[in-house]
C-alpha cells in the first residue's frame, strides 16, 4: 500500500490545486462552485491518505454537500447579475497611481507569503515521516470529542446558533423594509 | 509522504485562496476563496495531527468546518442584501465607508 | 510629638479648602477670597513649624509617614522631608500665601479660580513631600492640569496659545520623564516605587552603568523642560506673560524649581554615573541658557516677558550648580532655588499690581511711576537688585556658592556665568529706569499706592525674607548641608572606585569641557 | 569696650541711622538729617578713640576678629574686622570728611522734597564705605564694594525725575558692575591659589602668607598671580574710575553736590586706591602687574587733566581733576609705595572735598553751574572764595599746603623709579595749575555776570568749609606719611631739583591761565581758532562716550534683537509649529488610505501578515 501512496498524494494535491485555480480564475461563479467541489473531494482523499477517515467523510458530507449546495442556491437566486462586470470606473490621476500600486501589491503579497511558508517549512529540521499509527476512526474522534474537547464542542454549537439568528434577522430586516417602504423607498 | 509535502500543498492552496480574496471583483468568488483558505488550513491541521500523533488536529478541523458553515451562511445573506442595495456584487462599488 | 504627622496635612489642607470653596455660594466672593487666604496662611504656618522643628544634624528623612497602598506593585503612601524638602516646602508655603493675597484683583468667577488654585498648591506640596515615585509623578501631573484653565480663562492677551503651548511642552517633558521613571522601576527589579529603598540600593550599584547612561538623559531632559533648560525654554516667557499674577508667581517661583528638585532627588541619587556622564552637556547648555535668556530679556519691551526671560536665564545658574556635582555648588543650587523663587514671585506680584491699575505692561508706555507709587517702586528696585545678585539679598549668597562650587569643575563656563550677572544687571536696571524713574508720565497721575497693610503684606513679606536670608544665610544652610553631604557621598564613593576604568566613550562636550579644564588647570594641577 | 567691639560699633552706627530714618514721619524730617549726622559723628568719635595711640606717636598694633558667616565643608566664609594702620588712616578720612559733609548737607538739602531718602542713602553709603575699610577678607570687601556701588546709584539718581540723573545713576552702577565682574573672577582665582583644598580662606592675613608661598612654588604660577592681580585691578578701574571705565564719573555730577563731594571726591573713588594698598603685598609679587598699574595711573592722570581744561561746568572740572589725582595715587602705588599713594589720598580727600563743598555753596547761592555765567564771586562770597583759593592752592601743590608734600613725594618716587612717568606727572602738574587757575580767574575774579544779590551761605555750610581749609593747609605737617611706614621715614630725601621743577610748572600754569583768561576776547578767540581741532577732541572727551554708545548700539543691541528674532523664528516657528504641521500632514496621508474599498483594507491587513511571517522566517533562519 505504501508504495502507491506518493502517487495518490501527488495526484490528489494536483487536482486540488488546479480546482482552486479554476475557482479563482474563472468568470462565471457557477463553474467556480463546481471546481470547488472537485477540490473538496480531492482534499478528502488526502485526508484518507492521512488516516483521518472521519474528517474525510465529514468533509464530503457537510462541506461539499451542504455548504456548496447553499452557494448554488444563492447563485441561482442572484441570477445573471452574478456574472462579473469588470468595467473600471474613472479615477483621478493621483488616485490611479495609488490604486495601481495596491493592485500590484495584491498579486505580489500571496506569492511573497507562499515563498516565506516554503522557506519556513524547508528550514524545519525534524520534518521526517511521523509515526503514522494514528487512526482517525469514528470512535477515536467521538471519544476525544466528548472528553477532552467537550467545551469547544458546546461553543461551536453556540456559534452555529448565532449564525442562524444572524441570518434570520438579516432576512427579517429585508422583508420588513419592503413591507413599509424601507428607508430609501420600495426596493427595486 | 512527509509532513513537508502536505504543508507545501496547503501553502499553495492558501496562496491561491488569498489571491482570490484580494484580486477578484465578485463577492461570491471572494467567499469561495475564503473557503479554499479554510480548507488549506484544515489540511495542515490534519497533517500535523498525524505527524504529532495527536487527535487534536482532526477535532479542530471538524470545528473549522462547523464554523465555516455558519460563516458562509451569514456571508451569503450579506451578499444577497448587498446585491439588493447596490444592484451589483462588485466590492469596489461598496465604498460608503470612504474616509 | 504632634509634629510627627504634619507632612500629610500639607496636601490635605489645600484639597479640603478646594472642597470647602465649592460649597460657598458664588456671589460671596469676599468670603471665598478670605477662606483661601486663611488656608494658605495655615499651610505657611505649618511650613514654618516644620522648618523650625527640622533637626539639621541628622541627614536622613524626617517627619516620615508610611502607609502601604498597592503592595502588589510596591506603591505606598510614603511621605517625608529632608533638608532640601524642608526648604522647598517653606518656599512654597510663602509663595502660595502671597499668591492668594495678591489674587484679590480677580473678578470673574472667583470660586472656580480659587478651587483650581488650591488644587495647584496641593499638588506642588505633594511633589515636595512624597517619597514614592508613583505619587511623585501623580502630583507632578496633577500640578500641570489646573494650569491650563487658570491661564486659559483668567490670562491676558493670547492666553489660549500660551496655555496650550505650556501644557503641551510640560506634558511632553513629563512623558519623557515617565519613560525614565518606569525604566527605573523595572530595572531595579525590587518591585517597589519607594524612593528610600531605591536610593539605599543605588548606593551599592543597583543600576548598571549602561542602564544609567541612557536613563539619565531621559530624566534630565524630561524634567529639564519644566525647568526651561535651553532648547525647551520657549514656553516659559510666553506662559508667564499670559498667566494671571498669582499663577505666574507660583509658576516662576515654584513650578520651575520642581524640575531641578526632581533632577536632584532622582538623577543625582539613583543614577550617579549617568549624572556624571551627562552633566558636562548640561553645563554647556545652561551657559547658553544664562546668556541667551539675558540677551533676549534685553530686547523685550513687555515687563512680564523681561522677567520671563530673566527666570530662564537664572535657571541656567541652578543647572550650573547641579552640573558641577560638588557639595558647595549643590548647596548653592538649593539655596538659589529658594532665593530665586522668592525674587521671581516678588517681581511678578509687583508687575501684577501695576498691570491691575494701568492695564499695560509695555515699558515705553509706563514712565516715572516712582512719584505715584513709592512703596511699589522701592520694592521693585530691591527686587531688581536682588535679581542682579547684589550682596545683602539671598540671591547673592546663592550665586556666590554656585560660582565657588562650579569654579572647581568648569572654570571657563563659570567665567561666562559671572558675565551673565553683568548683563542681568543691565536689563533689570534698564527696566527700572524706564518704568519708575525719569520724567513723570501725566497719563498715570491717578495711580494709587499700596496703602493698606493687607495689600502691602505680600510684598513686604517677600522683601523681608530676601533680606533676612541674605544677611544671615546659615538659617537655611544648616538645614541643606547634611542632605547635600549625604547625597554626594554616593558620588564620591562610586567614582573613587570607578575612576580608574572610566570608559573611553564620552560625549564630545564632555571632552570639550575637560579639554578646556585641563588646559586651564593643567599647569596648576601637577604641583598645587 | 575692646578695640574690636568698637570697630563693630563704627560699622553699625550708620546702619542704625539708615534703618531708623525711614521710620521718622515726614513732618519731623529734620530729625532724620540729625540722626544721620549723629550716626556719622559717633563713628568718627570711635575712630579717633581707636586711633588715639597714633596721635601720641606710639606704633599702632592691629587687631582682627571674625565670626562664621557661611560654613560648608571646604568653603569657610567669615565676617570679620581687621583694623591696622592702613584701615585706621582710611577710617579717619572717611568718617572725618564724611561728618563734615553730612553737617554741610543738612543745610544744602534743607528744601529738597526727598530729604529723608537723601540722608538714608548717605547713611547707607557711610555704612558700606566703612565696611570696605574694616573688612577682614576679600569676599566681605567685595560685598561692601557692591553695596557702595548701590548707594552711589541711589544718590546719583536722587533727583530721579530728571532723565539725565536716572541715566547717570544707571551708567555708574553698570560701569562699576563691569569692573566688579573682573574683580570677582580675581577673587575666585586667589581663592583657588590660597592653600590646600579644605584650608582655603580669603582672609587678608592668610592671603599674605599663602599666595607668596604659592608664587614661589613654580615659575608658571607667577603668570597666574599676575592675571589674578590684574583682574583685581579691573575692580579698581571700575570703582576709582580709571582709564577705560572712567566714563561714569563726569556724568555722576548729576547728583547733589555734597554727594559728589563725599562719594566722587573723597571716599568712594578712593576705595579703589585703598584696595590696591590693602592687597599691595600680593601686587608686589608680580612686577608686571605693578608696571601696568603705574602706566595706567599715569595715563589717566594726564588724560583727565587735558579734558578738564575745556569743561565749562564747575563740577565737571572738579570731576576730571579728581580723575587725574586718582591717576596720581594709582601711579604712586604702581611705582611701588602704598604709603605715598595713601598719603596723597588723605590730603586729596581734604582739599577735593573742600573744592566740591565750595562749588556747592556757589551753586546753592547762584543756582548756576556754568563758570562763564559766574564771575566776580570773590567780592560777593569772601569766605567761600578764600577757602576755595586755599583748596586749589593745595591741589596745584604750592609750598605750605598739604598737596605740596604728598604730590612731591609722588614726583620724587617717579623721579627715582621711572623717568618717563616723572615727566608725565610733572606736565600734569602744569595742566592742573592751568585748569584750576582758569576756574578761579573766570568764576571768582573778573566782572560779575550774576544779576541777583548774592549772599554768603549760612553758618552750617561755612563751618565744614573752614575745618577742611585748615586741614588742607596743615595736612602736610601732621606727619600722616609716617602713620603707614613709621620705621623708614622716606629713605630718599626729596631731591631739591624735583621740588623746584614742580613748583615752577605750577607757577607757569597759573601765569599762563592768568594772562590768557584775563586778556581781551580777541586774543582768546584767536587762540581758540588756532587750537580748534585739539579743543574739539577734548570737548568730545576723546570720543570715549561715543565709543561706548557705539559699542552698545551696534553690538549689544543688534545681538539682543537677533536673539529675540532667533527666539521667535527658530524656536517658536521652527521647532514647535513645524512639529504641529507634521502631525497634521501625517494625518492627511493616512486618511487617503481609507479608500472605502474592502479589498484595499484586506490587502493592507495581509501585508501585515506577510511582514509578521517574514519576522518569523528571519528569527528562524539564524536563531
Amino acid at each position: 500500500m505504501n508504495h502507491l501512496e506518493p502517487i495518490f498524494f501527488y495526484a490528489f494535491s494536483l487536482i486540488a490545486v488546479l480546482g482552486s485555480a479554476i475557482v479563482v480564475a474563472n468568470k462565471r461563479p457557477v463553474y467556480g462552485v463546481l471546481a470547488l467541489t472537485v477540490t473538496m473531494l480531492a482534499l478528502s482523499a488526502l485526508f484518507v491518505l492521512l488516516k483521518a477517515y472521519f474528517v474525510a467523510v465529514i468533509q464530503v458530507l457537510i462541506y461539499a454537500g451542504a455548504i456548496l449546495v447553499l452557494f448554488l442556491f444563492v447563485i441561482m437566486l442572484l441570477g445573471m447579475a452574478a456574472v462579473e462586470t469588470s468595467q473600471r470606473q474613472r479615477e483621478t490621476k493621483k488616485e490611479a497611481l495609488f490604486l495601481e500600486t495596491i493592485r500590484i501589491l495584491k498579486i505580489l503579497l500571496p506569492i511573497a507569503f507562499f515563498t516565506e511558508l516554503i522557506i519556513l517549512t524547508l528550514a524545519a529540521k525534524d520534518a521526517g515521516i511521523g509515526t503514522r499509527n494514528l487512526v482517525g476512526t469514528v470512535e477515536a474522534i467521538g471519544q476525544a470529542l466528548f472528553t477532552d474537547y467537550l467545551l469547544p464542542f458546546e461553543l461551536v454549537s453556540g456559534i452555529l446558533l448565532i449564525g442562524i439568528f444572524g441570518i434570520v434577522t438579516l432576512t427579517q430586516k429585508e422583508e420588513e423594509l419592503s413591507l413599509r417602504g424601507g428607508p430609501n423607498g420600495p426596493t427595486k | 509522504m512527509t509532513l513537508n509535502h502536505y504543508l507545501i500543498t496547503s501553502g499553495i492552496l492558501f496562496a491561491i485562496g488569498a489571491f482570490g480574496v484580494l484580486g477578484r471583483r465578485n463577492v461570491i468568488i471572494i467567499l469561495l476563496s475564503i473557503e479554499i483558505m479554510l480548507n488549506a488550513a484544515n489540511l495542515s491541521f490534519v497533517a500535523f495531527a498525524s505527524h504529532l500523533n495527536d487527535l487534536g488536529g482532526q477535532v479542530i478541523s471538524l470545528f473549522v468546518i462547523a464554523i465555516a458553515a455558519s460563516e458562509v451562511a451569514i456571508g451569503l445573506a450579506i451578499a444577497v442584501i448587498l446585491f439588493r442595495e447596490q444592484g451589483t456584487l462588485d466590492p469596489e462599488k461598496m465604498n460608503l465607508m470612504k474616509g | 510629638m504632634i509634629t510627627h504627622s504634619i507632612v500629610p496635612w500639607f496636601v490635605f489642607i489645600p484639597l479640603l479648602t478646594a472642597g470647602l470653596i465649592l460649597l460657598i455660594p458664588n456671589n460671596r466672593s469676599r468670603l471665598i477670597y478670605r477662606v483661601s487666604v486663611a488656608a494658605n496662611a495655615l499651610t505657611l504656618f505649618l511650613a514654618v513649624v516644620v522648618f523650625l522643628n527640622f533637626d539639621s544634624h541628622q541627614s536622613g528623612w524626617q517627619f516620615v509617614v508610611h502607609r502601604p497602598w498597592v503592595s502588589a506593585l510596591g506603591i505606598s503612601y510614603h511621605v517625608g522631608l529632608d533638608g532640601i524638602g524642608v526648604v522647598m516646602v517653606l518656599l512654597h508655603g510663602l509663595l502660595s500665601f502671597c499668591g492668594a493675597c495678591v489674587s484679590r484683583s480677580i473678578d470673574r468667577n472667583i470660586k472656580l479660580y480659587f478651587t483650581l488654585y488650591s488644587i495647584l498648591v496641593a499638588s506642588i506640596f505633594g511633589v515636595f513631600t512624597s517619597l514614592d515615585i508613583f505619587f511623585l509623578y501623580l502630583f507632578y501631573e496633577m500640578a500641570v492640569i489646573p494650569l491650563y484653565p487658570l491661564i486659559g480663562i483668567w490670562g491676558s492677551q493670547n492666553r489660549e496659545y500660551a496655555a496650550m503651548k505650556l501644557t503641551l511642552y510640560i506634558s511632553l517633558g513629563a512623558v519623557l520623564a515617565l519613560v525614565g521613571l518606569l525604566s527605573i522601576y523595572l530595572a531595579s527589579g525590587l518591585q517597589t516605587f519607594d524612593l528610600v529603598v531605591l536610593s539605599e540600593q543605588a548606593k551599592t550599584g543597583l543600576f548598571s552603568r549602561q542602564f544609567q547612561l541612557w536613563c539619565a538623559p531621559l530624566l534630565i531632559f524630561g524634567f529639564g523642560v519644566i525647568a526651561s533648560l535651553w532648547p525647551f525654554h520657549s514656553w516659559s516667557p510666553i506662559g508667564y506673560a499670559a498667566a494671571p499674577t498669582a499663577v505666574s508667581m507660583l509658576h516662576a517661583g515654584v513650578l520651575k524649581k520642581l524640575g531641578i528638585f526632581l533632577i536632584i532627588r532622582l538623577v543625582l541619587t539613583l543614577l550617579p554615573e549617568g549624572a556624571r556622564f551627562w552633566m558636562p552637556l548640561v553645563a554647556v547648555l545652561c551657559i547658553v541658557n544664562i546668556l541667551y535668556g539675558a540677551w533676549a530679556a534685553m530686547a523685550q519691551n513687555d515687563m512680564k516677558f523681561v522677567i520671563g526671560f530673566a527666570s530662564v536665564s537664572h535657571m541656567g545658574y541652578a543647572f550650573l550648580g547641579i552640573a558641577a556635582l560638588n557639595q558647595i555648588a549643590l548647596t548653592g543650587t538649593v539655596f538659589f532655588m529658594f532665593a530665586h523663587g522668592i525674587m521671581a514671585a516678588l517681581c511678578f506680584a509687583l508687575i501684577g499690581y501695576i498691570y491691575d491699575q494701568t492695564h499695560t505692561r509695555i515699558i515705553p508706555e509706563l514712565g516715572g511711576l516712582a512719584k505715584q507709587i513709592p512703596f511699589i517702586a522701592v520694592c521693585f528696585v530691591m527686587a531688581a537688585f536682588a535679581s542682579s545678585g547684589l550682596p545683602g539679598f539671598a540671591n547673592f549668597v546663592s550665586e556666590i556658592l554656585i560660582f565657588f562650587g562650579a569654579w572647581e569643575t568648569y572654570p571657563l563656563l563659570t567665567v561666562l556665568a559671572i558675565f551673565g550677572i553683568v548683563v542681568t544687571a543691565t536689563y533689570m536696571l534698564r527696566m527700572v529706569r524706564h518704568v519708575f524713574y525719569g520724567a513723570p508720565n501725566p497719563h498715570w497721575e491717578k495711580l494709587k499706592d499700596a496703602k493698606a497693610l493687607m495689600i502691602k503684606l505680600p510684598y513686604g513679606l517677600l522683601v523681608a525674607v530676601l533680606l533676612v536670608f541674605g544677611f544671615w544665610p546659615s538659617f537655611l544652610l544648616n538645614a541643606i548641608r547634611p542632605t547635600t553631604e549625604a547625597l554626594l557621598e554616593t558620588h564620591h564613593s562610586i567614582f573613587l572606585t570607578q575612576a580608574k576604568h572610566d570608559s573611553a566613550l564620552s560625549v564630545g562636550t564632555r571632552q570639550l569641557s575637560h579639554l578646556a579644564h585641563y588646559l586651564y588647570h593643567g599647569s596648576r594641577k601637577e604641583n598645587a | 569696650m575692646t578695640a574690636a567691639a568698637s570697630a563693630w560699633w563704627i560699622l553699625f552706627f550708620p546702619l542704625a541711622a539708615f534703618l531708623l530714618i525711614p521710620l521718622i514721619p515726614e513732618k519731623k524730617r529734620t530729625l532724620g538729617g540729625w540722626l544721620a549726622c549723629a550716626g556719622m559723628f559717633c563713628a568718627f568719635a570711635l575712630t579717633v578713640k581707636i586711633a588715639w595711640p597714633i596721635f601720641e606717636g606710639q606704633p599702632f598694633h592691629s587687631f582682627h576678629a571674625s565670626i562664621e558667616w557661611i560654613l560648608i565643608p571646604n568653603l569657610q566664609l567669615e565676617f570679620g574686622v581687621l583694623i591696622d594702620s592702613l584701615s585706621v588712616l582710611m577710617l579717619l578720612v572717611v568718617t572725618g570728611v564724611g561728618s563734615a559733609i553730612f553737617y554741610y548737607s543738612l543745610e544744602y538739602m534743607a528744601q529738597d522734597e526727598g530729604y529723608r531718602r537723601y540722608f538714608a542713602g548717605l547713611s547707607l553709603f557711610a555704612f558700606s564705605m566703612i565696611g570696605i575699610v574694616i573688612s577682614a577678607n576679600l569676599l566681605q570687601l567685595f560685598i561692601f564694594w557692591e553695596l557702595v556701588g548701590l548707594s552711589s546709584y541711589l544718590l546719583i539718581g536722587h533727583w530721579y525725575q530728571k532723565n539725565e540723573a536716572a541715566d547717570a545713576g544707571k551708567k555708574a552702577f553698570l560701569t562699576n558692575r563691569v569692573g566688579d565682574f573682573g574683580f570677582l573672577i580675581g577673587i575666585l582665582l586667589l581663592w583657588t591659589f590660597s592653600g590646600a583644598e579644605a584650608a582655603r580662606s580669603l582672609n587678608f592675613l592668610n592671603l599674605n602668607v599663602t599666595i607668596p608661598a604659592f608664587a614661589q612654588a613654580s615659575a608658571s604660577h607667577g603668570i597666574w598671580i599676575t592675571l589674578a592681580m590684574l583682574l583685581v585691578f579691573s575692580g579698581v578701574l571700575g570703582k576709582s574710575a580709571q582709564f577705560p571705565l572712567h566714563v561714569w564719573l563726569p556724568d555722576a555730577m548729576e547728583g547733589p553736590t555734597p554727594v559728589s563731594a563725599l562719594i566722587h571726591a573723597a571716599t568712594m573713588v578712593a576705595a579703589g586706591v585703598y584696595l590696591l594698598a590693602r592687597t599691595f603685598p600680593l601686587f608686589s609679587l608680580s612686577p608686571a602687574a605693578l608696571e601696568i598699574v603705574a602706566y595706567l595711573g599715569g595715563f589717566t592722570a594726564i588724560f583727565a587733566a587735558t579734558q578738564a581744561i575745556v569743561q565749562n561746568d564747575i563740577k565737571r572740572i572738579l570731576a576730571y581733576s579728581t580723575l587725574s589725582q586718582l591717576g596720581y595715587m594709582v601711579m604712586a602705588i604702581g611705582l611701588g609705595s602704598a604709603a605715598i599713594g595713601m598719603y596723597h589720598l588723605t590730603t586729596h580727600a581734604f582739599f577735593k572735598a573742600l573744592l566740591f563743598l565750595g562749588a556747592g555753596s556757589v551753586i546753592h547761592a547762584t543756582h548756576e553751574q556754568d563758570i562763564w555765567n559766574m564771575g566776580g564771586l570773590a567780592k560777593k562770597m569772601p569766605v567761600t572764595s578764600v577757602t576755595f583759593f586755599i583748596a586749589s592752592f593745595a591741589l596745584v601743590g604750592f609750598w605750605p599746603a598739604s598737596g605740596f608734600f604728598s604730590k612731591d613725594e609722588i614726583l620724587s618716587l617717579a623721579f627715582l623709579e621711572n623717568k618717563f612717568l616723572f615727566w608725565v606727572a610733572a606736565f600734569t602738574v602744569f595742566l592742573t595749575a592751568l585748569y584750576m587757575s582758569r576756574l578761579i580767574v573766570v568764576a571768582f575774579l573778573g566782572t560779575s555776570k550774576i544779576r541777583k544779590k548774592l549772599h554768603e551761605p549760612t553758618q552750617k555750610m561755612l563751618l565744614p568749609l573752614a575745618a577742611l581749609a585748615v586741614l588742607s593747609l596743615i595736612g602736610g605737617f601732621l606727619g600722616i606719611q609716617n602713620i603707614l611706614s613709621p620705621a623708614s621715614h622716606s629713605s630718599h630725601e626729596t631731591p631739591v631739583f624735583v621740588v623746584a621743577l614742580a613748583t615752577a610748572f605750577g607757577i607757569l600754569g597759573v601765569l599762563a591761565a592768568w594772562f590768557f583768561y584775563r586778556s581781551s576776547r580777541k586774543i582768546q578767540n584767536r587762540f581758540q581758532t588756532a587750537f580748534a581741532p585739539i579743543r574739539e577732541i577734548l570737548v568730545r572727551k576723546y570720543y570715549m562716550d561715543d565709543l561706548y554708545d557705539l559699542l552698545l548700539r551696534y553690538i549689544q543691541q543688534p545681538f539682543a534683537q537677533f536673539l529675540s528674532w532667533f527666539e521667535r523664528k527658530v524656536i517658536v516657528e521652527g521647532l514647535v509649529n513645524h512639529t504641529a504641521a507634521f502631525a497634521a500632514f501625517s494625518g492627511f496621508c493616512l486618511r487617503k488610505l481609507q479608500t472605502g474599498r474592502i479589498q484595499t483594507y484586506l490587502s493592507v491587513f495581509f501585508f501585515g501578515v506577510v511582514i509578521l511571517v517574514y519576522c518569523f522566517t528571519i528569527a528562524n533562519l539564524h536563531p
